[in-house]
C-alpha cells in the first residue's frame, strides 16, 4: 500500500475507521459501505461497494439533483434546441452556460447555447398550476426562436403541482410544427444526477432517436455519452475522420437535433461516459441491433485501445490499416508534446472525486504521466461502474430509483440490422469488446482507496493524512482543496480549458498538470517570517 | 452570439429569456455566510443546494460551505421535517458550526414544511446542542429574487439573535444590502476612519475574501460575531443600506427590539456616500474625518479631469435594485446619461426610484426604466436606442460584444474577470476604482477605433 | 502606426528610436516635489521647466509648480549666476515657499555653472531669507536618466537638510524609489500597520494626488516636512528602495550621518514586498501584523485561482530598473515567462540583477535583457519572439496596436490611462490590483478572439 | 467695465497695481509694461503693450523655448519626414507626439509620426562634439525609413558645443540623397517659442518652399499657420474643397514634405497663425507675388467672414456665388447644432491665456456663444498680435531677439507673378483683406484687461477676484485653475477633443464648453458637511 503512505504509519482501514467514527453512529454504518479498501486480486470478485444511495440529510456532498443530470448534462448540450426550464426562475439560470459543453452552429446558424429560457414560475402558478404559462412559453419560444425542436424541464414544484407537461407538449407540438419534447426531472427524483441521465435517455429514444431513416457509409458510428466539455468531442472526430470513420452523431456534446433523429442509421455506437447514456446504448442495441462498446478516449494510450475496438469491430483490413497508421503517427506526437512535463510529474500522487465516468477515464492518462492515482470516487455512479456490468444482476434496486421508468423495447421489425453477424458479437463479447465494462477498480490495485459519494469530512481528512500532490473535483471542491496549499484540478469543466480527449487533449493535459503542480506560485502560500515566535504573537492582534 | 434576439420588440407573457435575476436561496445562503461560524443549511433537493454554492464559488473564487436536507421523493411527499432533524443531528457533530442558518426552497415551500415547530423540536431534544444556534428564514424561489432571499435571511438573524436591550447607548447597526465582501469591509472602514461604534450584520469579509495560507478554515475568521448580532438589540439606530435587501431586518429590530431605523442606499457614487457619512456623523454627533473629505476630493477630481470621457455618455445598466439605483445616480451626478436602467428584480419602486432620481437631476430625456426585466429585453432596447457603455454584471458581455459597446462589470454575479472581492465599488474610493474602469474602457474602444493611417491619442 | 518599423534588426551606433528614458532633470524635479512646502527650480532655459511640468502634470492631472532661470543667449555665454539670484529674489518673495530646490540642465551644466557658491552668496546677502531653504543638485542631461536625477535630488536633500545625531534611536528612513505617490502612500500605510517609526523621503503622496475641493493650494498638505527629513540623520537605519533612484541617498547618509543603510527593490510583488516587511521588522523587531499577513494571502490566492491564465505566458517588459525588476521577479513568482526585458536607463547591473532571478527561479529558457535600449528595439524584438503580454508605460500601446499583444501600463510615465495616482503597484495589495490587470487584459482577448459561431466562456 | 467686476468695488487699473505689488520693485516696473486696461476707443490709438521681451528668471511663466516652437510647433507636424533632435534626449522625448497635430499617410503610406527621433547626446559628445554622431544617426534614418526628407533640431548644448549641423546636414544630405534640413533652434535663443517659429520659417522657404513648379488650377490657396490640432485642417479643406477651392498645401498641419516644395504655385495665401507663420507668407510674397490675408477659421462668423476675403481676392462670380451659397449653408446648420447650448452658457465669463493668436480666435466664437471675453493675453506674441500689424515700424527689436535672422529676400526674376493686378491689389489693402492684421484688442472693447505673458501669481489673483467662469489655458494650468473649483479649456490641445475650426468644429467646441461649465460633476467639489462646524474641527485631526 507504500503509494498512498506518508508514512509507514498510515493504515489504510483505520483510516476508515477513524473517519466514519466522526459520524453518529446510523451515519457511520451507511458511509462505510461506500469506502472500499482495495486488495489485490480479482476486480469486485470479493468486495462491493454501496452506490447510488441517497445522501444522509446535512451531508456536504458535492452530488446535484435529478434535474441537473437531465436538462444539465444530456440535454442541454443539444445546441440548436430551446430548452426551456419550467419552474422558478432559479435552475434554468444557474444550468445556463456553466457546463462548458461547446456546440458550433451548423449551416442553418441556429445556436441557443448562450440563451436561458424559462417559465420563471411565480406563487400564483404554483396556486392555479403552471400549465397555461407553459403554453404560453413554448408558443412565444416557437415565434420568436424557430428552434428546430424545444424541450421542457420541470423542476421541483411541477411535480407537486401535478402540471401535466407531457400533455402541454404534445399540444403544443401539434400547434406549433415544431417538436417539444418534455421530461418529468423535478429536483428531488433518485438521489442523484442519474435518475436525470435516465430519463433523459429514455425521452430521447422515444421522440427522437430513429425518426428519420437515412442509409449511412459502412463505416459510420455514433459517439454516446460525450459532451464537449472545452472541445473533446472535436478532437475524437478529428481522429475517426482521419481514419475515414463517419461520427453520425454525438450524445449530446456538439449534437444537432437532426443528427439525433438519423443516429439509429450508424453501425456502432461508442459509449464514453457509461453512467450517464449506457441506458440509451443499450435500447438502440435492442430496437436497432446496432452494437456498442465501453471506450475512453482521455490519454493516448487508451484512445488507442478504444479506436483498436472500431478496427476489431469493422474487421476490415483496410480500415484497420488505416487505423494503426494514425494511432502511430498521433501517439508519437501526444509523446512529444508530454515528454518535457514528465520528470516534473513522475511520481506525483493524486486522489479523484468526479462525475460518474471521469474519476475512472482519468486514472490512466495520470499513469501515463507517472503519476499515480491512489484514492478515487465517484459522484453519482452506480456499482456496476466501480465494479463492473458483470454485478447489475445482483444491483436492487430501492425506493429512491424505482420510480425512473424502465422502458420496454423490443427489436425493430423492419430496422432491426446489425453490422455484424451474430457469431462474431458473440466472440467481441467474450473478448469483452462489445457490451462491457469492468469499472473503476478494475484499473486500481491493491492498497488504493475507493469512496462513494465522498463527503466534505473526508475530503479534507484525506488530504491531511495523506498530502496529495494533486486532488481531482468539482467547482464546489476546488478552492476548498487549494486552500490547503494543494493544487485541484476541475474535471467537470476543465477548470475552462481542454480539449483533453485525445492525442492532442493530452498534451493539453500535461501542460495544465504541470502547472498545477510546478507553479511556483504554490511556494509562496506559507509566509518567510510564519514561525518566527515573537511574530506569531501578532496573529492575536 | 445572441445572433437570434430580433430587433423588434415583442411582447412576452410567459418566457423570461436570459434573466436579470435568479432565485431566493442564493441570496439566503450569502446572507448566512455573513455570520462567523455560521453553516447555511439548504432546506430541500440537494441540486439546489449544489447550484447556490457552485454559483457564489464562481463570483467568489473561495470554498463556499453549506448543507442540504437532501430531499427525495419520499421527503416530497410526506413532509421534510425528518430530514431537517437528521440534518442537524450530522450537522452539529459533523461539521461542529456554531450556528446553523435554515432557509426553505421552493420543493419544502410547495409542501409547506414547518420550520419553527421542526427546529423547535430539535431544541428541545437537544438535536441542536447547548450553545449552539439554529435560525432561519422562508425563501420561496417563486417570489421576488435573490435579493428578497438575502433580505429575508437578514430579517430571520433579527428575529432569530438579536435581544432586546432598554439600556441608553450611541451604538448604530449597520445591515449592508447585497455586495461584495469588498464593499462590507470598505464600509466597516469608513465607520472605523470616523471612530463609530458600530455593529454590522451580514458581514461576509474575511469569509469570501480569504487568504491563501495552506491552511484551510471550515469557518473564515470573518463574519459577524453571534455576541454582537445579539448585542444589536440594543443600539441607538440601525442604517439599512438597501431598501430591498436590507429594509425588512430594520423594521424586524424596531418592531422585535424598538431599534429606529433609517433605510439608504448602499454607498455607491458620491452622493450616496456622502449621505452614509452624514448620516453616521450626525446620529453619533461624530466630525468627517480629513482622510474621508480627502478621498471624497479625489473621487471628485477624478469625474472633473476625465468629464470629457464620461459627459452625455449614454448608458445601460442592470442588475440589483440596491446596486443600480446608487449607481445610475452616480452616473447622473457624474454627467452621464443612464438610457437603459434595468432590474429582474420585481417592484415597482424602482421604477419611481429612478424616476425621482431623472428629476433630481433636472433630466427631461427619453429613457427606459424596468424592474422584472431579463436582459434578452434589455439587448432590444439597446438595438433600438444604442448607447455608449453597457454596466452589468458577467451575462451583459453577450450583448457587449454583439453590439460592440464598451462594458463594464458590475454587481452580481461577475464570473468571468478579477477584482470584485478585493476593490470595492462601494465608498469613495469605491466610486474611484469603478470610475477609473469605466474611462479605462471607454479609451480603449477610443484606440481600438483609430484609423490604420493614424496615430492613437498619445495623452487622455 | 508603427508600421515602418522592419523585422530585421539592424545595429544602429547613433540614432535612438523611441526612447524609453527621458533626461535627468524631470526626475530631480519629481523628487523636489516630494518635499512639504518646496518651489523646484529649474537652472536653465525656459523650455525645459516647461517641459518637465507639462510631462508630469499628463502623467499626474494635477498642478506641477516649478520655476526656471529663463536662460536667454547672454546668459548662456556669460553663465547663468545672475539669472538663479534674481531667480531666488523673486521666488521667495512672490511664490513664498518654505525651501526652493535647484537642480541644473545641460545648458548650465555645459556652461559649468557652479551652483554652489552662487547659492551661498544668496544665502550670505539674504536674497534667501531666514529660516528658508535653497538646496540643489547637478542633473546633467547628458547622463544617465530621468532615474539619475532623481536619485541626484534624493542625495542632494540628504546632503543640504540631514543633520548628524548621534543619541540613540530606533527609527528607519524610508527613500522610495521615483515611483507614483499611490506606491508611497502604499509603502507609508505598510510601515503604521507595522507601528514603525520611520522618515520618509521624497514623499510625492498629498502633493502630486490631491482632492477636487475648489481650494486650490499651491503647497499641497503632502510631501516631507523639511524638520522630519532634518532629523532623518538621527534615525539607526535607512532602506533605499531601489538601487537606481535611491542608493546614492542613503550612501550620502552614511558619509553625511553615519546612518547605516540597506538597498532593497520598491515593494512591488510577493517577494519584494517580502523582503520590505522583513527588512522592518528585524531591524525594528516589530512582528508582522495580520493584516498584512492577510493583505498578501490574498495576493498569493489570487496568483493561484488564475494561474491558468498566467502559467508560462510569455512576457515583454520594459520601464525604469528599480520598478522592471521587482516586477519581472512578481511575475517570474507568478509562472510567467519574461520574454523580452528592457531599460532605457544605462547600467550593466540591471542585466545582471535580471540574470540574477532567472537563476533563482531556475530557469534556461532564453530571454533578451538589456539597458540604454529603446522601444524601437523592443519592437523588433517582439517582432522576432512574439510575446503573450506587454508591460509598460504608455508608449507601449503603439506596439500593442500593431502587433496586437495584450497590453497592460505600467511605470511612467501613464498619459493616457486613469488610476496610476490612486491604486498602487506596491505592496500586496498593489500586486492584486497590478496581477487583476494583468488577468482581465488577457481574459479579454481571450473573448474577443472566440470564434463568431461560438459562445465566449461564462467563466474564467 | 461691468463686465469684468464682480462688485462695483472692483477696479481694474487698482487691481493691476495691487497685483504688481507682490513682486520685487523691478520686476513690478517691467511686468506693469505687460499688462493694460483697455480704455474706450481706437485700438492701440493711446496704448501699447510690452511683448516678445525676456520673462524674469523665477517668475512661473507659460512659456516654452525656441526649440519647442521650431520642432514642435512648425516642423514636427510634417508628416512624411524624420525629424532628429540633436540633444540629450529629453527634448525629443517630451516633444513625442504631444501637439496632437494629426496627420494621415499619403499613398507613400509614410507617416513618422508616432516615431520620435533623438541622437540622444551623452557627456562623450558633449566633451568631443557631436557632428559624427549626428551624421551617424541620419545615415541610419535615411537608410532605415527612407523618409521624404529628414530635420535636425540642435537643443541647448549643440550652440554651445560648436557642433556645425549645417554642414553635417549638407554632407549628408549628398551621402543619403534625401533633403535635409538643419535648424539651429537651441532652447536659449530668444526669449520664447516664438524665435524657433522664425527660424522654422526661414529654413523652410529657402531649403523647401519653391523646389517644385507645378501650374495650378486657378482658384488655389495655401493655409498658413494652421497645425490641424484635433483634425482642424480637414474641417477647413472640406468647406474650401465645397466651394471648388483646391489647398494646394497646408503649414504644417497634416503637410506632406513634397506638397510643401510645390507651395509657391498657389495664388492666395491664408494665414491662420499670424505669430509662428507671417514670416513665411511676407517672404512668399515678396519672392512670389502671392498675397496673403489674415483669416480666422474658428467660429462660424470668423469662417465666413474668412472665407468671404478668398471670394474678395479671386472677385469670381461664380466662384462668390458658391461660396456665399456654402456659407448659407453650413452657417444654419452651425447655428442649429449649436443652438441647444446657447441657453446655457449666456452671459459666461471667460478669460484666455494662451499661444500668440488662439487668445484672440477663440473670443468671437465665445462671443457667438453669448460668452464675454473678459481678460486676455497671449504666451509668446509680439506687439503687433496686440495692438495690431501697422506698429512693427515702431518695434525696437532687443538684445534677446536680434540674433534670430532676417532673410533678405527679392522677388524672383521668373516665378514672381501676382494672381491679382497691383490695382486690385492696392484697393484689398485698403479695404484691410490683404497684408493686414488687427490685432487682439481691436476685438476686445473698453475695461477689459490684456495680460501679456501672464504668471502665476497673476492667473491666481484673477480667479480669486473675478471668480471667472472658464479660463482658457495650457496643459500646464489647467489642473491649477480647475482646483479653484474653475473649469479650464485646453486651447493647444483642445482637452483631445476637435475639430474645433469651421462650421462643424464650432458645434463640438460648444458641446464642449457647455460640458466645461454645466457638468454636474462641479457642483459635487464641495462637502455638504463643509460648514458645519463641529465637523470643521476634524479638519485638523
Amino acid at each position: 500500500m507504500s503509494e498512498i503512505m506518508t508514512g509507514p504509519e498510515v493504515n489504510l482501514e483505520s483510516w476508515v475507521d477513524n473517519i466514519i467514527s466522526k459520524y453518529p453512529p446510523k451515519v457511520a454504518k451507511k458511509r462505510r459501505r461506500h469506502m472500499v479498501v482495495r486488495e489485490e486480486g480479482e476486480a469486485g470478485c470479493s468486495q462491493t461497494i454501496e452506490a447510488n444511495t441517497r445522501t444522509v440529510p446535512g451531508i456536504i456532498s458535492q452530488r446535484g439533483c435529478c434535474y441537473a443530470g437531465c436538462k444539465g448534462v444530456v440535454i442541454g448540450p443539444i445546441g440548436d434546441m430551446v430548452h426551456i426550464t419550467h419552474g422558478p426562475v432559479g435552475c434554468g439560470y444557474y444550468s445556463w452556460l456553466t457546463r462548458r459543453n461547446m456546440y458550433k452552429a451548423r449551416d442553418d446558424k441556429k445556436n441557443y447555447m448562450s440563451y436561458c429560457f424559462t417559465t420563471d414560475m411565480q406563487d400564483h402558478d404554483v396556486i392555479f398550476g403552471g400549465e397555461k404559462k407553459l403554453a404560453q412559453a413554448i408558443r412565444e419560444a416557437a415565434q420568436i426562436f424557430k428552434p428546430a425542436a424545444i424541450s421542457v424541464h420541470a423542476t421541483c414544484p411541477v411535480g407537486l403541482i401535478g402540471d401535466d407537461i407531457h400533455q402541454v407538449a404534445k399540444d403544443m407540438e401539434k400547434e406549433t410544427g415544431i417538436p417539444v419534447m418534455a421530461f418529468s426531472c423535478e429536483g428531488y427524483k433518485g438521489v442523484s444526477q442519474s435518475a436525470g441521465h435516465h430519463i433523459a435517455n429514455n425521452k430521447l429514444f422515444t421522440s427522437a432517436v430513429g425518426k428519420v431513416d437515412e442509409p449511412q457509409p459502412e463505416f459510420t458510428i455514433n459517439i454516446l455519452g460525450e459532451y464537449n466539455i472545452g472541445g473533446d468531442a472535436w478532437e475524437i472526430e478529428r481522429v475517426f475522420e482521419k481514419c475515414k470513420i463517419k461520427v453520425l452523431s454525438t450524445f449530446s456534446g456538439n449534437m444537432s437535433y437532426f443528427e439525433m433523429e438519423k443516429s439509429h442509421n450508424a453501425k456502432f455506437n461508442l459509449v464514453m461516459c457509461h453512467r450517464s447514456i449506457n441506458y440509451l446504448a443499450e435500447m438502440m442495441e435492442k430496437k436497432y441491433g446496432i452494437p456498442w462498446a465501453k471506450v475512453n478516449f482521455i490519454g493516448p494510450e487508451s484512445m488507442a485501445k478504444s479506436m483498436r475496438k472500431v478496427a476489431a469491430f469493422f474487421n476490415n483490413d483496410e480500415l484497420t490499416k488505416r487505423i494503426e497508421a494514425v494511432i502511430e503517427e498521433e501517439v508519437e506526437n501526444a509523446k512529444k508534446g508530454i515528454e518535457p512535463y514528465l520528470k516534473g510529474l513522475e511520481g506525483k500522487r493524486v486522489m479523484l472525486f468526479v462525475g460518474g465516468s471521469r474519476a475512472h477515464h482519468y486514472q490512466s492518462v495520470f499513469r501515463e504521466l507517472g503519476m499515480e492515482p491512489v484514492v478515487a470516487g465517484y459522484e453519482f455512479a452506480h456499482r456496476d461502474d466501480y465494479e463492473g456490468r458483470h454485478v447489475i444482476p445482483t444491483i436492487k434496486v430501492d425506493a429512491d430509483s424505482k420510480n425512473i421508468e424502465e422502458l420496454k423495447v423490443e427489436a425493430d421489425p423492419e430496422r432491426y440490422m446489425p453490422a455484424i453477424d451474430e457469431e462474431y458479437r458473440k466472440r467481441l463479447e467474450e473478448e469483452g469488446v462489445l457490451s462491457n465494462y469492468d469499472g473503476m477498480w478494475a484499473d486500481m490495485g491493491g492498497g488504493t482507496l475507493i469512496i462513494d459519494d465522498i463527503s466534505h469530512v473526508e475530503l479534507e481528512r484525506l488530504i491531511l493524512d495523506f498530502k496529495p500532490d494533486l486532488v481531482c473535483s468539482g467547482i464546489k471542491d476546488k478552492y476548498v482543496i487549494e486552500k490547503f496549499g494543494v493544487p485541484s484540478k476541475q474535471l467537470h469543466n476543465y477548470d475552462y480549458s481542454g480539449p483533453y480527449a485525445g492525442f492532442r487533449g493530452a498534451v493539453n493535459f500535461a501542460r495544465d498538470i504541470d502547472m498545477l503542480i510546478n507553479n511556483p506560485a504554490w511556494k509562496l502560500a506559507r509566509t518567510p517570517w510564519k514561525d518566527r515566535p515573537f511574530l506569531n504573537a501578532s496573529l492575536n492582534s | 452570439m445572441l445572433h437570434h434576439t430580433p430587433d423588434e420588440i415583442s411582447e412576452r407573457h410567459a418566457l423570461k429569456i436570459n434573466p436579470a435575476k435568479t432565485c431566493q436561496p442564493i441570496g439566503a445562503m450569502y446572507a448566512a455566510l455573513g455570520i462567523h461560524g455560521c453553516l447555511p443549511h439548504s432546506h430541500g433537493s440537494q441540486g439546489c443546494c449544489s447550484y447556490h454554492r457552485s454559483h457564489l464559488t464562481r463570483h467568489y473564487k473561495e470554498p463556499v460551505m453549506a448543507s442540504t436536507s437532501s430531499f427525495t421523493e419520499g421527503a416530497s411527499v410526506f413532509g421534510g421535517g425528518p430530514n431537517l432533524r437528521q440534518s442537524l443531528k450530522t450537522i452539529f457533530q459533523v461539521y461542529e458550526p456554531d450556528i446553523v442558518a435554515v432557509h426553505t426552497t421552493c420543493l419544502s415551500e410547495t409542501i409547506g414544511d414547518d420550520l419553527p415547530s421542526i427546529i423547535k423540536g430539535a431544541v428541545e431534544d437537544k438535536t441542536v446542542p447547548e450553545g449552539k444556534h439554529v435560525i432561519y428564514c422562508n425563501t420561496p424561489s417563486y417570489v421576488g429574487s435573490h435579493v428578497t432571499g438575502y433580505s429575508n435571511m437578514a430579517a430571520g438573524i433579527v428575529k432569530c439573535l438579536c435581544e432586546k436591550d432598554e439600556t441608553e447607548s450611541k451604538r448604530i447597526n449597520v445591515i449592508p444590502g447585497f455586495t461584495d465582501p469588498s464593499d462590507m469591509r470598505k464600509i466597516k472602514g469608513m465607520l472605523k476612519e470616523m471612530k463609530a461604534d458600530f455593529i454590522m450584520f451580514p458581514d461576509t469579509s474575511g469569509v469570501l475574501d480569504t487568504p491563501q495560507t495552506a491552511e484551510y478554515k471550515m469557518y473564515p475568521d470573518g463574519g459577524a460575531k453571534i455576541s454582537d448580532i445579539m448585542r444589536a438589540g440594543g443600539s441607538s439606530l440601525s442604517l439599512c443600506l438597501g431598501r430591498w435587501s436590507s429594509e425588512a431586518a430594520g423594521v424586524e429590530l424596531e418592531k422585535k427590539c424598538s431599534v429606529p431605523f433609517k433605510v439608504l442606499d448602499l454607498p455607491i457614487g458620491v452622493l450616496a456616500t456622502d449621505r452614509f457619512v452624514e448620516a453616521v456623523s450626525q446620529e453619533m454627533g461624530l466630525p468627517v474625518p480629513k482622510s474621508i473629505r480627502d478621498e471624497r476630493g479625489k473621487l471628485v477630481d477624478m469625474l472633473t479631469d476625465y468629464q470629457q470621457y464620461l459627459y452625455k455618455k449614454k448608458v445601460a445598466i442592470f442588475g440589483d435594485p440596491d446596486t443600480v439605483i446608487p449607481m445610475t445616480e452616480f452616473l447622473l451626478s457624474a454627467g452621464m446619461m443612464p438610457k437603459h436602467i434595468i432590474t429582474g428584480t420585481p417592484g415597482k419602486a424602482f421604477d419611481k426610484r429612478i424616476d425621482a432620481l431623472m428629476k433630481e437631476h433636472g433630466h427631461d430625456y427619453e429613457y427606459n426604466c424596468s424592474n422584472s426585466a431579463d436582459l434578452f429585453y434589455l439587448h432590444q432596447l439597446i438595438k433600438k436606442e444604442p448607447v455608449d457603455l453597457l454596466i452589468g454584471n458577467t451575462y451583459g458581455k453577450y450583448i457587449a460584444a454583439e453590439e460592440n459597446i464598451p462594458f463594464v462589470r458590475f454587481g452580481f454575479p461577475i464570473l468571468d474577470r478579477v477584482g470584485h472581492s478585493h476593490f470595492p465599488k462601494a465608498g469613495y474610493m469605491g466610486g474611484m476604482h469603478f470610475i477609473s474602469g469605466v474611462i479605462n474602457t471607454l479609451l480603449d474602444k477610443m484606440d481600438r477605433d483609430t484609423p490604420e493611417d493614424m496615430t492613437m491619442e498619445l495623452v487622455a
